[in-house]
């Protein structure tokens, strides 16, 4: 698609923004087209986030200024951005967990009946069109959002975006807790907005994605704006070079380990969630589990982690079964969990970075009872340095930490605890190309030292590059697995739709 | 539920034939009040009735809801040691109004006509015996303090003008600092510290009641100072710190006296049907306790 | 109305096959259990009624309710509070506050150069909610502009406000509030002491300002907001919503609703004194924790709230009217108020899934 | 481990240039805020000294310094609770049943089959802050297993440990606990009114039980842990904490610490009596909130818990001292509480930087 003739509707000029010593944005100028799909890539902390924060009025900018329509305009908040027609989808989900789906599509715009009341009922009707619009028709609008796995309620953000009459749509990584299927729903809508003459301002790390609506890309690379360019004139391999800095052709690395003893297995283990999941994972395996949202990866990971009780079925470790099921039985087994929501399960906000990392495995750094302060310090500096996590120091709360950042902190909490069968739900989402060659070459190597790796990921290039077996779930079964050899996109997209999974039952 | 036909019910369903006696007072971790509360307990029971014994905690809506409880109790009489002067009156108008005399033990009220009976010591005439022992116990001169009771207490205020109607006559006694503290032990205690600090020469306390004058005097034994405590209740710890040589003086109320007088006049103002030949205010006069009589006291009561 | 057919895919949002049934059973579940504080209150009843024939008659049923009424108008101030995930510790000195400055016009009047003024009943009152809403406003502004933790906010008021009743009168009484034909403001006694049909009128304000309540949180903007704000304050700021506005409303309401409950406390006592309410914050936030507002925020509903008040109350007065001694009332009230509590959290624990956030 | 295969850019895990100038600024201006507890505590004592010449006496700092032990003790023991996120209203009447259970053994003895046994001293008082471990135990259990509410199941304990207090002796007071030497249980004296080398005995106990809890948050796993536990507690489980282990760990220390806080308070006494400590859950929360810790959790220190508990005591004392009447000691109290804590927001902000998280 061509980018054509353009107009700029909204622009940065020299935007730079300071968190205490990071600067987070160095003097950025950055113009999105008017009607067009402006795609913003780079590599986790680049400061892409910060920059739609400052353009949607929930930051303000250190220095610089903000042009709508040539104009300069101040976006002291959210509210004001609002009103002048910038809406934008957070990267971290801002949801109501404890109102209707409805209700925080309407929060704050309430629909009135006889000026004072909430028209709850012309609230779910909207709602209702809005999900469908987004292929979610079965969903009830009056279901909790707190109820919701993560894809749906990313669906909920981007349905109340939608909602809205705006000029301007910032995307911040909507679709990073979304399948292809949901993808595909959204980016038609995207090309109705465009059609409409809507900006929109997309952010994503998903390559091959983002390549199939955007007009313009824009590249950031350590807070500064590095490359602006008509979609149509680039390539992937151009993409790459610019956010890191080298070619990309080794991407994704694969294991290439001889297969040993059995490290785990679960055998008929059902929970809420799933039914009669069977599974193994060996020595010098990686093992993915492809699904659709909702199939129920997320409860087998936390099931097989002492999350959630299992109703029936067992685990073995290493071939002895481990009955008592609680999270600390699992992890003296040898599991270790990176989990899918790193809000909500993953991250201790309060803490720093040096403790975050450092949760799980505390005890280890004592003497006579007492924590070393030295030995701790050596083994999170270590860690930061192995998985090149970029952080303002050690002692910074973790939530200063850029989205993909904060996923390695987690990822090296649970690599400290040495693990035998790490467990990966969904270990590369928001997470840029370079940190997921990265995490694919680490899960290599692990398993090359003879780990067993079991990850969920919902990217079908992903899994078919990284994963030695491929399991399929849907509603909850396996439906299907495959070896590196035998797998396809066509089996694996066929495998998790599953219709046959439910004519099998009747 | 209400159909079982325990002789509970059997009672409640004819007024006239209660047999309940509802004693209310303040918390009972001041020994006055238990001793008042005991008192009346077992003065009502060797009568004949049956008793319920609540505290009020010094909260006259707590009061006003237990008063409240009475009245659908039917209850025969209120022994009442009250929650305030002011706020007491329209809970106890209601229980008139209900036909249940209450009878006001130890404090009064601002209003006559309202309950049967206000026996209360005399509080003046005890505070004029209290202040004259403590300014002869000073003799005569030097700094003190003095620890009021609970604002909303008419008795903080009678004993405290009372004190001051003797001790202000004598100009080289001089009150450098004066503290509610409430009644309370452990106010007191922490209260006359800081006085203390504030005031190193004072060279007695008198206080409004005697939980005050032993937090009191645990100060003074705390700072190992020679300080004259007096006190006003004639408790038991109290009496027993006199004969110690620590407290040096209080003044003896007769509570469970008091009490008694209280349940006698209820069982004869219901056994007459609703008359009584006393007058409403009755005062029972103090007696002050020092190392001299303490030894005769037994709770609440001067052995004659 | 999705019975058009879509690409299979879609259909995976839509609950496993043997869930219909599974949820109807769960739902059933969860309105056994929402009624627990019911539940437990009829408990109560069926117990104190077994003990004392005098509980369950209506003279005692209205007499208690009157009671109650007093702490359920103070738990609803405070439960608009706690929806926003805040919390109000200075109800019970509001009340106090509110109690001296209306008690204090009735019994000596407003001083102004040139004499003295008397205002009507309907204008004291009025004056005292508005100085009760006045508190509110500074407790609101401490937390959203000054960023003074509620807690903190709302202890530190707790004092003053409490000293400014003291001073009021100087730690006196005002003892008598009838006023007169001649000033013109006579009839203090009817919020307290009167009844209209039968009913007591401080038991119709609670219905009023109950059923106000219940309006204000499930059907208007302002309603939804509280529970927003509540839910995620983040997103909330996001949303637009002026979340500053929507907490400093709260808190005037928690404080119009606390100096309402103290006038009416007034009023049935005939005096005002500045220890009136004192510590009731306590039961207040017990009420609605009772029943069921969510002390993190975003969750609760006014009818728990006042569910929850009558639980305490019922509790509290058969505790005294079957001649428990006190010492055993302070046992038994705890010990209930944790075991009604247990029913709720099993109630919750089903309502929420097992996917519980804990941030 | 894996740096084979990608060259990633690991330079950029350094901080930019200019950084080391800009944080060690903010780094200063954060130490100068951290010390506003001290800077408000500081202003205290100027004002007072200013208007009394006793306020800045050895005798006198000695003296307020013991008074701030007892509620210093209480607020430590509450600090690790709220640092998980829970609140522990019980303390004041944890404190109160200790009292009166260590009271009654030193004044009445156990009345055991066969006569009457006294306990030494140290029995008695260990004997008394085992009961409020235990008791603490309770609210752990309940809030863990149970799933009650913090706020619910310490209220309700606090109404039942009360309630036990007062039937202890049945509302009575224990007035003697000197005990005697043919009983073998003198000297409880020692705890709350002895001094060694000039010092309170209580003051030494306040200084123990903090570096010990400094020791424990600071130094340990388990103090990790706990901050872990109200940062994120589902994150706290999934890093394998033993998040019910660590909850009922902190309301045991809490029960043990209110117990010991009411053992130096009957000590001071020399009597027992079953409303000690009454209302003081709210001088002990107060003090750590205003020291700095989160209600939220996650968030706080011991040190800053200490400060609070003197800004507190300092104040309360220095407004008897100077002889300002009981109503004004209230207004100032809470005017007092409320500024002390806005500047220590102005901390947290600079601390947090901008983003602050809500969820
Ligand atoms: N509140 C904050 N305090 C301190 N530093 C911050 C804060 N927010 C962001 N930063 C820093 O600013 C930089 C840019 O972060 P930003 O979130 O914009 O990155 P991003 O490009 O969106 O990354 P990702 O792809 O991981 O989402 C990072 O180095 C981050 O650590
Ligand atoms: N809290 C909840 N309440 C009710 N149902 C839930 C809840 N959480 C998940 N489910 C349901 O459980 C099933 C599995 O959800 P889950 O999140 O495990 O899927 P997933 O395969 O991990 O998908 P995703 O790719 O979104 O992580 C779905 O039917 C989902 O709707
Ligand atoms: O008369 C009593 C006693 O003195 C008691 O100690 C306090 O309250 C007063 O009313
Ligand atoms: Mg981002
Ligand atoms: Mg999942």
């Amino acid at each position: 698609m061509s980018a054509g003739k353009t107009s700029a509707v909204l622009e940065a000029r020299n935007i730079s923004k300071s968190y205490g010593g990071v600067r987070a944005l160095k003097d950025v100028t950055f113009t999105a087209h008017q009607g067009k799909v402006n795609v913003l890539v780079g590599e986790n902390g680049a400061g892409k986030s910060t920059l739609m924060k400052i353009l949607s009025g929930s930051e303000q900018p250190t220095s610089g200024e903000i042009l709508l329509d040539g104009e300069p305009v101040v976006l002291a908040s959210p509210r004001e951005a609002m009103k002048r027609g910038i809406g934008i989808i957070h990267q971290e989900l801002s949801l109501f967990p404890n109102l209707s789906i409805a209700e925080n599509m309407f929060a704050g715009r309430e629909l009135r009946r006889g000026g004072r009341f909430v028209d709850s009922g012309a609230q779910r009707r909207r709602t209702r069109e809005v999900l469908k619009r987004l292929g979610q028709d079965r969903l009830d609008p009056g279901t909790l959002v707190g109820d919701l796995p993560i894809g749906q309620q990313q669906l909920v953000e981007i349905g109340r975006a939608l909602l809205e009459d705006v000029r301007v749509l910032i995307m911040d990584e909507p679709t990073s807790a979304l399948s292809n299927h949901e993808v595909d729903v959204l980016f038609g809508v995207m090309a109705d907005l465009r059609a409409q003459d809507v900006t929109v301002i997309y952010i994503s790390h998903k390559l091959d994605e983002f390549r199939r609506i955007g007009d313009w890309v824009t590249v950031f690379r350590d807070g500064s704006l590095v490359a602006h360019e008509s979609m149509d004139s680039t390539d992937t391999g151009w993409i790459v070079r610019q956010m890191v800095g080298r070619d990309p052709d080794s991407l994704y690395v694969r294991n290439s380990s001889p297969v040993g003893d059995l490290l785990l297995e679960a055998r008929g283990l059902t929970a809420p969630g799933f039914h009669d999941v069977s599974l193994a994972v060996r020595k010098g395996e990686v093992v993915g589990i492809y699904g659709l949202m909702g199939a129920g990866r997320t409860e087998l990971m936390e099931c097989l982690m002492g999350m959630r009780r299992a109703s029936a079925g067992e685990v073995l470790l290493r071939g002895k079964p481990e009955p008592k099921g609680t999270v600390q039985a699992r992890m003296a087994g040898g599991l270790a969990l990176v989990p899918e929501d790193r809000q909500r399960d993953g991250l201790v906000q309060t803490m720093s970075v040096r403790d975050n990392i450092l949760l799980a495995t505390v005890a280890r750094f004592t003497r006579a009872g007492l924590l070393t302060g030295g030995a701790e310090q050596r083994t999170a500096d270590a860690k930061v340095r192995e998985l090149a996590i970029k952080s303002p120091g050690l002692a910074a709360t973790v939530t200063a930490l850029s989205g993909g950042n904060q996923q390695k902190v987690v990822l090296a909490r649970a690599l400290l605890t040495e693990p035998v069968v790490l467990l990966l739900d969904e270990p590369t989402r928001g997470i840029d190309v370079g940190a997921k060659a990265q995490i694919a070459a680490l899960m290599a190597d692990l398993a090359a030292q003879g780990f067993g790796v079991l990850f969920i990921s919902s990217e079908l290039a992903e899994v078919m590059a990284m994963a030695d077996r491929v399991l399929v779930m849907a509603r909850g079964r396996i439906t299907a697995e495959f070896t590196a050899q035998t797998v396809t996109e066509e089996a694996l997209v066929t495998a998790s739709a599953s219709e046959s999974v439910l004519e099998g039952q009747q | 539920g209400g159909d079982d036909s325990s002789d509970n019910s059997g009672t409640a369903a004819t007024p006239a034939a209660s047999k309940l006696i509802v004693i209310i007072t303040p918390s009972p971790d001041n020994v006055f009040f238990k001793a008042e509360q005991d008192a009346a307990s077992a003065q009502a029971k060797k009568l004949g009735y049956e008793t319920l014994v609540l505290s009020h905690d010094d909260d006259p809506t707590k009061q006003s809801q237990e008063v409240d409880t009475a009245i659908s109790r039917k209850a025969a009489a209120i022994i009442l040691d009250n929650a305030g002067a002011d706020a007491s009156v329209t809970a106890i108008q209601r229980a008139k109004d209900a036909g249940i005399p209450t009878f006001l033990v130890d404090r009064e009220i601002n209003k006559t006509g309202v309950a049967v009976a206000q026996i209360v010591s005399n509080n003046a005439q005890g505070a004029g015996l209290g202040g004259q022992e403590f300014a002869k116990l000073m003799g005569n001169k030097g700094e003190y303090a003095e620890l009021t009771g609970k604002p909303t207490d008419t008795n903080a205020g009678v004993r405290s003008q009372g004190y001051h109607g003797v001790l202000d006559q004598f100009p080289d006694l001089k009150m450098v600092a004066q503290q509610s503290a409430n009644w309370d032990q452990a106010e007191a205690l922490s209260k006359t510290q800081t006085i203390l600090q504030a005031h190193p020469n004072i060279k007695g306390i008198i206080a409004g009641n005697d939980t005050m004058a032993l937090g009191a005097w645990a100060a003074v034994q705390a700072a190992k100072k020679d300080i004259v405590v007096v006190g006003f209740d004639g408790s038991p710890d109290v009496v027993a710190s006199i004969l110690k040589d620590g407290i040096k003086a209080t003044v003896l109320q007769p509570a469970s006296k008091i009490s008694e007088m209280a349940v006698d006049q209820a069982d004869a103002y219901i056994k007459a049907g609703g008359k009584t030949d006393q007058p409403e205010k009755q005062s029972v006069d103090c007696v002050l306790v020092n190392p001299d009589n303490a030894k005769s006291v037994t709770d609440f009561a001067v052995a004659s | 109305m999705t019975d058009t057919h879509v690409a299979a895919p879609a259909k995976t949002a839509a609950p496993p096959p043997d869930a219909p049934r599974n949820q109807a059973l769960a739902r059933a579940a969860l309105l056994l259990l929402r009624g627990r504080t019911l539940v437990v209150l009829v408990l109560l009843i069926l117990i104190f009624s077994a003990i004392s024939s005098e509980y369950l008659t209506q003279s005692n049923l209205i007499l208690m309710t009157k009671h109650v009424a007093i702490n359920a108008i103070l738990a609803i101030g405070v439960t608009f509070v706690i929806l926003t995930g805040g919390i109000d510790l200075s109800v019970g000195s509001i009340a106090g506050l509110a109690s001296m400055v209306s008690g204090g016009l009735l019994f000596k009047g407003l001083n102004v150069p040139g004499g003295t003024v008397f205002f009507s009943v309907a204008v004291v009152i009025l004056i005292g909610i508005v100085v009760g809403a006045l508190v509110g406003a500074v407790n609101g502004v401490l937390i959203t502009r000054f960023k003074v933790a509620p807690f903190i906010a709302t202890l530190g008021m707790l004092y003053v406000a409490r000293g400014l009743a003291q001073l009021h009168s100087n730690g006196g009484t005002y003892p008598d509030l009838a006023g007169s034909a001649a000033r013109g403001n006579e009839g203090f006694h009817f919020i307290g002491v009167d009844s209209l049909l039968g009913i007591p009128v401080a038991v119709w304000i609670m219905v009023l300002v109950a059923v106000a309540a219940i309006v204000v949180t499930t059907r208007t903007p302002f309603g939804r907001r509280i529970f927003a704000v509540g839910g995620n304050e983040r997103a909330a700021v996001l949303s637009g919503i002026r979340v500053n506005r929507i907490k400093i409303a709260v808190y005037v309401i928690s404080g119009a609703c606390a100096a309402l409950a103290g006038l009416l406390l007034t009023s049935e006592l005939g005096a005002a004194y500045p220890d009136t309410a004192t510590t009731y914050e306590l039961n207040a936030i017990a009420a609605a924790v009772l029943g069921g507002t969510a002390l993190a925020g975003g969750r609760g509903t006014i009818i728990g709230t006042v569910m929850g008040a009558f639980v305490i109350g019922f509790l509290s007065d058969g505790l005294v009217l079957v001649g428990v001694s006190t010492f055993w009332q302070s046992v038994v009230k705890g010990a209930v108020i944790v075991f009604a509590v247990i029913t709720e959290q099993a109630q919750q624990r089903l309502q929420s899934g097992l996917t519980k956030r804990t941030a």
